[in-house]
């Protein structure tokens, strides 16, 4: 393959957008005329659907896109994939995880928003478990974490989980405000 | 001969160390203690005389060559069973060695194809596939906990504790007593309780108990040796609220 | 071109990550057997250096990359400049690549410094994970390098890493004598 094109191609491949030939010409300083050709041939050499990937012409410029034949495949790849958790879902998970056994109030004022929606799919995940009422007025559920939440991570009990000290350790700036222990690790 | 160093081209002893070994052009199984030893507190000196902070680990490097220098110049041993010591550079030797050979395997990843700097991804994400998945993180143990102790931070720990010890105060208790023993009712002591107090909670009625008789505000009195011990108020309900019962008074927090 | 073939394509090229041949067999809801020749038809239909990207075989799977060859055109794409390791960054990295499971103890002893922000940094990075804690007084964490590490490097393996030059043919004593275990490079 003739080099240009080659680079024209790795260009396209690899750019956030739709490249123009505008652009192109200005990445690989050479002419309209020089390039023009050059995408005409790629654009033969992808055609729509023929592979599992084309090369379109779309926003004035030209990027590879998946087969829209394809589509109802490609939708199984987000179903599956494997635990993905929302920043809210983690921050819950973790609290839980540290500071079991807790209740949803003090979940909320640790992370000073409401977290009833991501406590139920975290319970309906599997991922937490009811421990019991809190013995204060009111006697709101206590929770803690569940078997499946110790295999999802790899932990053979909750003692696996890193430590404060073990991340201040690693942490410069925590470290200033823990004394470490220097016998700690070894 | 007078080396020039440039100190924060250096990670470390080791590497600090390595290099001087390898411009004396030294077999690193034959180290020349007293060589390196005089080069390396050389610059030391330097690192001193430009001000910099010397780290703890190269002053220790330090320490350990200027021992085996001197064990090294102590004359043989005449007794035979010392024949077979083992030489004071070996640990040393032996360290340079296997930290040489992951400078080397740092360098086979540094000439790696690297992703983002030799090697590029596509960025076309089909519409498809987007749904549900914005603002998602794939996480692992380390995410967990960096997430905990990110929380930990942000929330001030005074306040953080007392949310899950949830301090008890004396004077709210002792209110709560009084409470209890409004109208003149006699009650025992059992019964001053909240159902399933909690340790705190025993412990802080109890006091406020004290308290309460120490201002001879409340009668105690006790039938048999181990029988219950009952509680009056001494004084009336009114009374009692002219006290006044304010924490500062009781000297509790 | 083959419908199965074209789906395996498409799949391959939308993927955020390296697609393993479990997961394409999952997804497609086909077996090994059927998978495995069509992928070895991918892999020569796009050979490294022909086009401006090839199908890689990376971190247990697989993926379309860019030509090495056109990186020096491309970063002028990139707007951010790619993450640079130190020198520091990339021993340690190598040290818990070859050494895995590690604690950072172990790392420290082998680099001759306190290396806790360094393993930090990597772990922010996701190139390491925690593997669990050793069961030696204290219980240190044990670290290991990540998928994500297999991906930046452009391994399809832990095998894959660059052999560590042998300590000393001459002297076999000394390579025994390193005081770590030595199940701990795989």
């Amino acid at each position: 393959m003739n080099e240009l094109r080659k680079l024209i191609e790795a260009f396209i491949f690899a750019a956030e957008s739709p490249l123009s030939l505008d652009r192109l010409c200005a990445l690989l300083e050479r002419s309209r005329a020089e390039l023009r050709p050059m995408i005409e041939q790629l654009l033969s050499d992808y055609p729509p659907s023929r592979r599992g990937f084309y090369l379109a012409e779309v926003a004035g410029g030209y990027q590879f896109r998946t087969d829209p034949e394809c589509a109802p495949w490609l939708r199984k790849l987000n179903r599956e994939r494997p635990f993905r958790f929302s920043q809210a879902a983690l921050e819950t998970l973790a609290i839980i995880a540290y500071r079991q056994p807790i209740t949803r109030a003090e979940v909320e004022y640790l992370r000073g928003v409401d977290s009833g929606g991501v406590m139920k799919t975290l319970l309906d995940k599997g991922l937490l478990r009811i421990l019991g009422k809190k013995d204060v007025p009111g006697r709101p559920l206590m929770y803690g974490t569940s078997r499946h939440f110790l295999e999802l991570f790899g932990l053979r009990s909750l003692e696996d989980l890193p430590t404060l000290k073990e991340f201040s350790a690693l942490d410069p700036e925590l470290a200033e405000a823990v004394p470490l222990d220097p016998q700690g690790e070894g | 001969m007078v080396i020039e160093i440039h100190l924060a081209n250096f990670d470390g002893p080791l590497d600090l160390l390595l290099h001087l070994i390898k411009t004396n052009e030294m077999d690193i199984y034959d180290i020349q203690m007293v060589e390196i030893t005089e080069q390396y507190l050389a610059v030391i000196e330097q690192m001193k005389q430009l001000d910099l902070d010397i780290a703890g680990e190269f002053l220790l490097m330090a320490a350990t060559l200027i021992h085996i220098k001197s064990r090294l110049l102590l004359p043989a041993c005449e007794e035979p069973e010392d024949e077979e010591e083992e030489d004071p550079r070996a640990e040393l030797v032996r360290r340079l060695l296997e930290y040489q050979r992951y400078k080397e395997a740092a360098e086979a990843l540094e000439r790696l194809p690297q992703l983002e700097r030799d090697v590029f991804i596509n960025q076309f994400v089909p519409a498809e596939i987007l749904e549900d998945a914005d603002d998602e993180v794939t996480i692992g143990i380390y995410q967990l906990a960096e997430a905990f102790h990110r929380i930990l931070r942000d929330v001030p720990s005074e306040v953080f504790h007392e949310v899950i010890r949830e301090p008890l105060s004396v004077a709210e208790y002792v209110q709560i007593v009084i409470d209890k023993l409004a109208g003149g009712a006699r009650r025992s002591f059992r019964e001053v309780f909240s159902e399933q107090p909690s340790r705190a909670e025993v412990i802080v009625t109890f006091l406020a108990v004290l308290e309460l008789v120490k201002m001879r505000m409340v009668k105690v009195d006790q039938a048999s040796e181990h029988g219950d011990i009952w509680l009056q108020m001494a004084v009336s309900s009114a009374d009692a609220k002219e006290i006044g019962l304010v924490e500062a008074v009781l000297g509790y927090e």
